[in-house]
């Protein structure tokens, strides 16, 4: 018996995965048509870059959370991790401020801390669920609530606002650009990348998807599960001090109601984007667009008047379902063709 | 402790910068109070909603059996039966801010004033402005207080010639006042003046405003009387040169009410308006409290 | 078998002139089968000739692309899902398809539970599934979850819900690849026990003397074509074997090459206790292939987990050429050079949702970097190596691995296993599923090990794999060693003594009953 | 060849299980012995009864949630679909009254429709994630939105409150008691028990458990999967409608902040009960602990200043964090003392 009754690999079949990815992007295209239609300002470079500018924060989170779900995983602290850190990143200037003055330092000094503050909260996210066996949604719930506490408690149910000499120093990471692109959205795009090689050409993202597709599978094929997912958590703590290092400059303080929300915003992108809640299958690309998608959906609803304000999250809602309808039914069709 | 009078403080959590500011005050009228009279146990709990809120003054009455309480309702209308069965316990009442739907409840009522403080905006932007000029109003969040403002705003307007481009809610939240500004910005080349309503979220477009150049096309109406705004005013801010009051220390003010209904002899009932005056350059070092976090 | 089912009697279930593709790729030809009451039919055929497909198509779970199926004198379309049971078509499916949280007595009634009005009668079920359990000689708790069994345990239970239906036809696909020869005694009275009742039965096995013992016709196929349908009376294992594999194939098994006596020793494992095994101790030498045999539930599997590290082992003391070491995670023991094949190609063994490719070389993706990144071309040769060394058969290669054939995902598996190039392999239940041409194969790729000098742990349920491989077999029983059989010692009965019981003896454990 | 070697059936199988759903009850006594030591006053029959009635809505939410979640789901817009039938039925119900006045009729029909709302808006999620195929994640996301949008939209901002006169008559439905229990709590334990026999004593719950763990087992089964699906989230719609009924007469009135966060709270409940989020396995009877777990914690930091009302998420985190861990961590050491 030596013939093997190999057959060429089907026609169309790399094309159909290329929808695959294609959906969310077709999504964001009729979004794009559609408020450009309501208003043309809307293509404005103006507008186009305060899009991009806000996707950056969203956008960096949901990657890092592209690796959480994609491990089966999931954390819903993001949003108060970051309220936390910028908290915390501002205490620590104000006090260095205060003690040496503010210089460049300064501001060095605090995304180191956001940095260290990001890994660390990762980490215990990651313990916690892997060590001590504790669901993830609870861990993170649970760190959801400390986290936004403690920002309250530290700015005494106020507001935590950066020294103004640190700011003045710290406000270009907001708010100037190069090559005409702001630095958050450089960051974003970086993040991204790395998130994208990571995924998809490292054995790292590899062991994220075996873990989320079957645990025991991946357990029995030498990963080790628990190292893989606590790095996944420590990867989205990274993203949020990344995200919360870009934020701070922009208003130069945090409170109880910084990052209210985002974390649904993160998984919200995530799935969108194409990525399994249930895991074992993760699109960086996706969850690109995705940030993108609902940033879009904001900006959209701010330009118009023709919807009552008070119908903007309907519509909102609205357009977030279409949209993940259109991709899976243009790309069930399709298939549906192609067979 | 048992023969302590216990006062039951109950307000909103401090999820946005100007209930950040009155949880501030409240704790410290606590403190102050409690030292002043060794007899006075005031016990201060928050609620997430208007349910949360219902179910706090039930512990009040059920755990504490406070003698009285303070109350600023989340809601006017879900939470004036659930005073009113703190009140049938006995208890003293003292309702701060949104008014009960039955003021018979109540035995005092402390106010800022939510209409007074539209009109004050109002007007100050009629001195300002005048036919054909164009403004843009950013709302707080979807509820009856952002509803009371914005239509007495409304109404104050109506005929003076100013045209409200739009306006959107940006949830009483720097963030959004930043983007919502932002987008207001990209959308129409014509601005002369912002009514923001409140201080945290002026913050956000005054930044929106600096981004994109424009500063000196507009000026900002905010509200509230936060500390850096008040400053700022005081310094003559060009872009943000008045603010309208709405004290957070305004709960001190019923807690200090009610303990003396306990401690003094004279009876205590009826309103105590705070109002909602314009601070200017003029006036504002009296509101000016560089240690309170708002 | 004794009496043979009435050919005069008309058939109860037939297919007509059925084909198959899955999208542009055709899977079967023209088949015609037809199965009479009380009658076995066996279909045999390599790995991937479209047994399964067929089964699903004679069951309603697959339309065929084109042809007719008659069933009690009337074509009719078999209704989907798994409807046709209703209708008194059931099937045992070769890739277990149980619901791992719910319990055995659900899994047996999923689908048909026993009510009174809206209620379950949990008792009556509970009952039912333990009397089922009982015919067939095991003792699982109907009560049980899933999750707790072994997948011989799981396979019984799906054996118990097949033949506890009122079924006029059972299709029953490769039911006995993890059982051993106890289990498959007991299974087979059931099923002569139902074809004296008129059962029709489709039988789907590799296993050629199971096919000589019950089958009544044998329909053979090959590559989606139907070679032939012919009486079992007409037919020899070989001649089968022929017809299957369109060749002659002669000795199966590899000659023995003795190890030497002093070659050095791979592995020593001294009094290991794990969780359901105690007391085990043994050597395996350089070149030495090592029967594991015992019935089901035996602690065979423990012992394999124990030793890689899967799980903790409470006792005793592993050694690796001379090295005291303590496995925590697969991954050290696979860095030392000791690669386990799990039998669980499902739970355990594979990505089903995934292609060939990222199955295959996940356990070793680090050999497959360049610079710290993938090498998709490096990782495409080692596809291509393994296909062409272990005769891995997908139609398309990009397809699910979860869509390929029982056996082919057997073959992948192995070069799964193989691919982390170890010096001690344990493989559990290695040729699962795969037809004879095949097997022949991959014993003679295991010999081939053995002669490198790698050392080879076998456990298997299929007595005649045992004998046939290994150099020394170890009988387990009861979670401990029951016997070492050496050189001539090797045959059948010796070790059903050591299993069951009856004889006893260990290395120097005695066995307390 | 008739002797099989198969080992006895472990000893303590039973008994492992019952520890597993003795678990979270576990910590419910723990957190009331923490109260008691507080505050005896926790103990009071009042501050009982109150605890029992304020955990109804989450409750019976939660029991809804538990089907949702074991048949492999999630609903992230019961919070808003209670905002939204509490609004629905206030405006019907004033309307009954201006057009017929107030009497035990209009309360009736406001009931009614609640349950067609309840059914319907399950219905909707059920129908858009089986049939469109679109994530429930999504499709609950995107409904949770509309709900909210659609109570302030109808409220204009404000808050929709009820006839007084109609209030007069519903009101007992909340305020009063049966044998010393408020109707709210019978309305509880009553669900509760109906849950509990769908789950664990009708075809049903098998079949929400089979799906869960294994769709495709289910599909075999000749089971109906998205049949059944579509009843969870019908089911689900039904305990949120039923939760609001009893919810309306206790404040008489409905906003945008009426039950927000309500799904958080209901999915916690579930997960703290024992339910896990990847679906197959449902206990009620854990998620009715889980409810009071969670209704303790929040009155139990009304029992005591000692911690700073800013902290109190952060209790709150730590508490939820400990019990799981704690039932898990029970479980796991009785596990090994077994083996
Ligand atoms: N759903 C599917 N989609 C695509 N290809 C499929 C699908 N199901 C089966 N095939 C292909 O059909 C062919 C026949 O598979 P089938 O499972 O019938 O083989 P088999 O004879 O049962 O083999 P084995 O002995 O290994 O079980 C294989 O090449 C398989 O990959
Ligand atoms: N007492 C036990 N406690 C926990 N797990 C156990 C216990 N006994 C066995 N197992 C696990 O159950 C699985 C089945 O193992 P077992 O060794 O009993 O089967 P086996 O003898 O290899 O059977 P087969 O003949 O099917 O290969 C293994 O994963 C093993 O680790
Ligand atoms: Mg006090
Ligand atoms: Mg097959």
């Amino acid at each position: 018996m030596s013939v093997s009754a190999h057959e060429a690999a089907k026609p169309g079949k790399g094309f159909r995965l290329d929808l695959k990815t294609a959906g969310p992007l077709l999504a964001l295209i009729l979004l794009v048509v559609l408020g450009y239609s309501l208003n043309p300002a809307f293509l404005n470079e103006g507008n186009v870059t305060n899009i991009l500018t806000r996707s950056a924060f969203i956008g960096i989170i949901a990657v890092g959370a592209t690796f959480v779900i994609t491990a089966g995983g999931i954390d819903l602290s993001v949003g108060s991790m970051a309220a936390f850190i910028a908290g915390v990143m501002i205490i620590i200037m104000n006090w260095a401020v205060g003690a040496m003055g503010a210089s460049i330092w300064t501001v060095l000094l605090g995304v180191g801390c956001s940095l260290i503050l990001g890994i660390g909260a990762g980490f215990i996210n990651g313990f916690l669920t892997t060590k001590a066996k504790i669901e993830a949604f609870i861990v993170t719930l649970g760190t959801m609530g400390i986290y936004r506490s403690l920002v309250t408690y530290f700015a005494d149910g106020g507001t935590l606002s950066l020294n103004n000499g640190a700011r003045e120093i710290y406000r270009p990471v907001y708010y100037d650009s190069f090559l005409r692109i702001p630095y958050p959205v450089w960051v974003f795009i970086t993040v991204a990348i790395i998130g994208w090689v990571l995924m998809n050409r490292t054995a790292f993202g590899r062991y994220c998807m075996a873990i989320g597709s079957n645990e025991q599978v991946a357990r029995y094929s030498a990963i080790k599960v628990d190292r893989v997912r606590t790095a996944t958590y420590i990867l989205q703590g990274l993203c949020v001090s990344l995200a919360t290092i870009i934020y701070v400059p922009r208003l130069g303080s945090a409170s109880s109601a910084t990052g209210v929300l985002w974390e649904l915003e993160a998984i919200a992108a995530v799935i969108i984007g194409g990525t399994m809640l249930k895991g074992g299958f993760g699109r960086i690309g996706g969850t690109v667009i995705g940030a993108l998608i609902l940033t879009s959906i904001g900006n959209i609803l701010n330009l118009t008047e023709i919807i009552s304000n008070y119908l903007n999250g309907a519509v909102q809602g609205v357009i977030i379902v279409a949209a993940v309808y259109l991709q899976r039914g243009s790309l069930s069709a399709r298939r549906k063709k192609a067979e | 402790a048992q023969d302590k009078i216990k006062i039951g403080v109950s307000i909103p959590a401090a999820t946005h910068g100007f209930m950040g500011g009155l949880n501030w005050h409240a704790a410290e009228a606590e403190k102050r109070l409690e030292a002043a009279n060794p007899n006075i146990d005031l016990i201060i709990v928050t609620a997430d909603g208007p349910a949360d809120q219902a179910s706090d003054l039930e512990d009040l009455v059920s755990v504490h059996q406070i003698d009285a309480l303070v109350v600023l309702p989340f809601e006017s209308e879900p939470l004036t039966e659930p005073v009113r069965a703190v009140k049938q316990t006995g208890a003293f009442i003292t309702v701060v801010d949104r008014g009960l739907t039955d003021p018979s409840i109540q035995d005092v009522y402390v106010s800022g004033n939510n209409t007074e403080m539209g009109v004050n905006s109002a007007e100050y932007m009629m001195t300002r402005l005048g036919d054909g000029d164009n403004i843009v109003i950013l709302r707080g969040i979807p509820t009856v207080l952002d509803t009371e403002r914005f239509d007495a705003f409304m109404a104050t307007i109506e005929g003076s010639g100013i045209n409200v481009l739009d306006n959107k809610f940006a949830n009483w939240n720097r963030d959004d006042g930043f983007e919502v500004m932002q987008d207001f910005l990209a959308r129409f080349p014509d601005i002369d003046g912002v009514w923001a309503q409140d201080d945290d979220i002026t913050l956000g477009v005054v930044e929106a405003i600096k981004q994109a150049g424009r500063e000196s096309e507009m000026f900002v109406v905010g509200g509230a009387g936060m500390k850096e705004i008040i400053k700022g005013v005081m310094d003559g801010d060009a872009l943000v040169p008045v603010d309208v009051l709405y004290p957070p220390a305004q709960i001190a003010t019923a807690m200090d009410v009610t303990v003396n209904h306990f401690v003094s002899n004279g009876p205590v009932t009826g309103s105590y308006i705070l109002g909602s005056p314009l601070i200017t350059k003029e006036n504002a070092a009296q509101f000016y409290f560089p240690d309170s976090p708002f | 078998m004794s009496e043979r089912a009435d050919l005069a009697v008309p058939p109860i279930l037939s297919a007509h002139r059925i084909s198959k593709s899955f999208g542009d790729i055709p899977v079967l030809f023209s088949i015609d089968f037809d199965i009479r009451p009380g009658e076995v039919h066996a279909i045999i055929g390599e790995n991937g000739a479209g047994k399964s497909t067929l089964i699903k198509i004679l069951s309603g779970l697959e339309q065929p692309t084109s042809g007719t199926i008659t069933y009690q004198d009337k074509t009719v379309v078999l209704p989907p899902n798994g409807e046709a049971a209703a209708l008194g078509i059931v099937v045992i499916h070769q890739e277990l398809l149980l619901a791992e949280h719910l319990t055995v007595a659900d899994s047996i009634f999923l689908g048909r539970e026993l009510k009174s009005g809206f209620f379950l009668r949990l008792g009556e079920m509970r009952d039912q599934a333990r009397a089922i359990l009982d015919t067939l000689h095991v003792r699982i708790d109907p009560e049980a979850r899933i999750n707790t069994l072994s997948v011989a345990d799981k396979q019984m239970v799906e054996i118990a819900k097949a033949i506890s239906q009122d079924a006029k036809v059972i299709i029953m696909d490769e039911p006995t690849a993890v059982l051993s020869v106890a289990e498959t005694t007991t299974f087979f009275e059931q099923i002569k026990r139902l074809t004296a009742q008129g059962v029709a039965i489709v039988f789907i096995s590799h296993k050629l003397d199971e096919i000589m013992e019950l089958a009544d016709r044998v329909t053979v196929l090959r590559d989606g074509q139907l070679i032939a349908t012919l009486g079992t009376e007409n037919l020899t294992p070989d001649s089968i074997a022929q017809m299957m594999v369109g060749r002659e194939l002669s000795n199966l098994y590899p000659p023995k090459h003795e190890p030497d006596v002093d070659a050095e020793i791979m592995l020593s494992v001294r009094d290991l206790a794990a969780p359901g095994i105690s007391g085990i101790s043994f050597d395996l030498r350089r070149g030495e292939i090592l029967g594991f045999a015992g019935l089901i539930g035996s602690g065979r599997t423990a012992v394999a987990e124990a030793i890689v590290g899967l799980t903790r082992k409470s006792g005793g003391s592993i050694t690796l050429r001379g090295n005291a070491v303590e496995f925590t995670d697969v991954s050290q023991s696979v860095a030392a050079g000791l690669a386990y094949m799990t039998k669980d190609r499902k739970g355990r063994g594979l990505l089903l949702n995934v292609g060939l490719q990222p199955n295959l070389t996940l356990m070793t993706l680090r050999k497959h970097l360049r610079r710290g990144f993938l090498d998709g071309k490096s990782e495409e040769q080692a596809l291509e190596r393994a296909v062409r060394r272990f005769d891995i058969r997908a139609r398309d290669p990009s397809v699910p691995v979860g869509k390929l054939s029982g056996g082919n995902q057997q073959k992948l598996m192995l070069g799964k296993t193989m691919e982390s190039e170890p010096d001690i392999v344990i493989m559990d239940e290695p040729t699962r599923g795969i037809d004879v041409g095949t097997k022949q194969q991959i014993y003679h790729i295991i010999a081939a090990l053995a002669a490198e000098g790698k050392a080879i742990i076998v456990i298997s349920s299929e007595m005649q794999e045992v004998i046939g491989l290994s150099h020394k077999v170890l009988v387990m029983r009861n979670g401990r060693l029951a016997g070492q059989l050496e050189g001539a010692e090797i045959v059948e009965a010796e070790i059903m003594r050591y299993a069951a019981g009856i004889k006893q003896g260990g290395n120097d454990e005695r066995i307390s009953a």
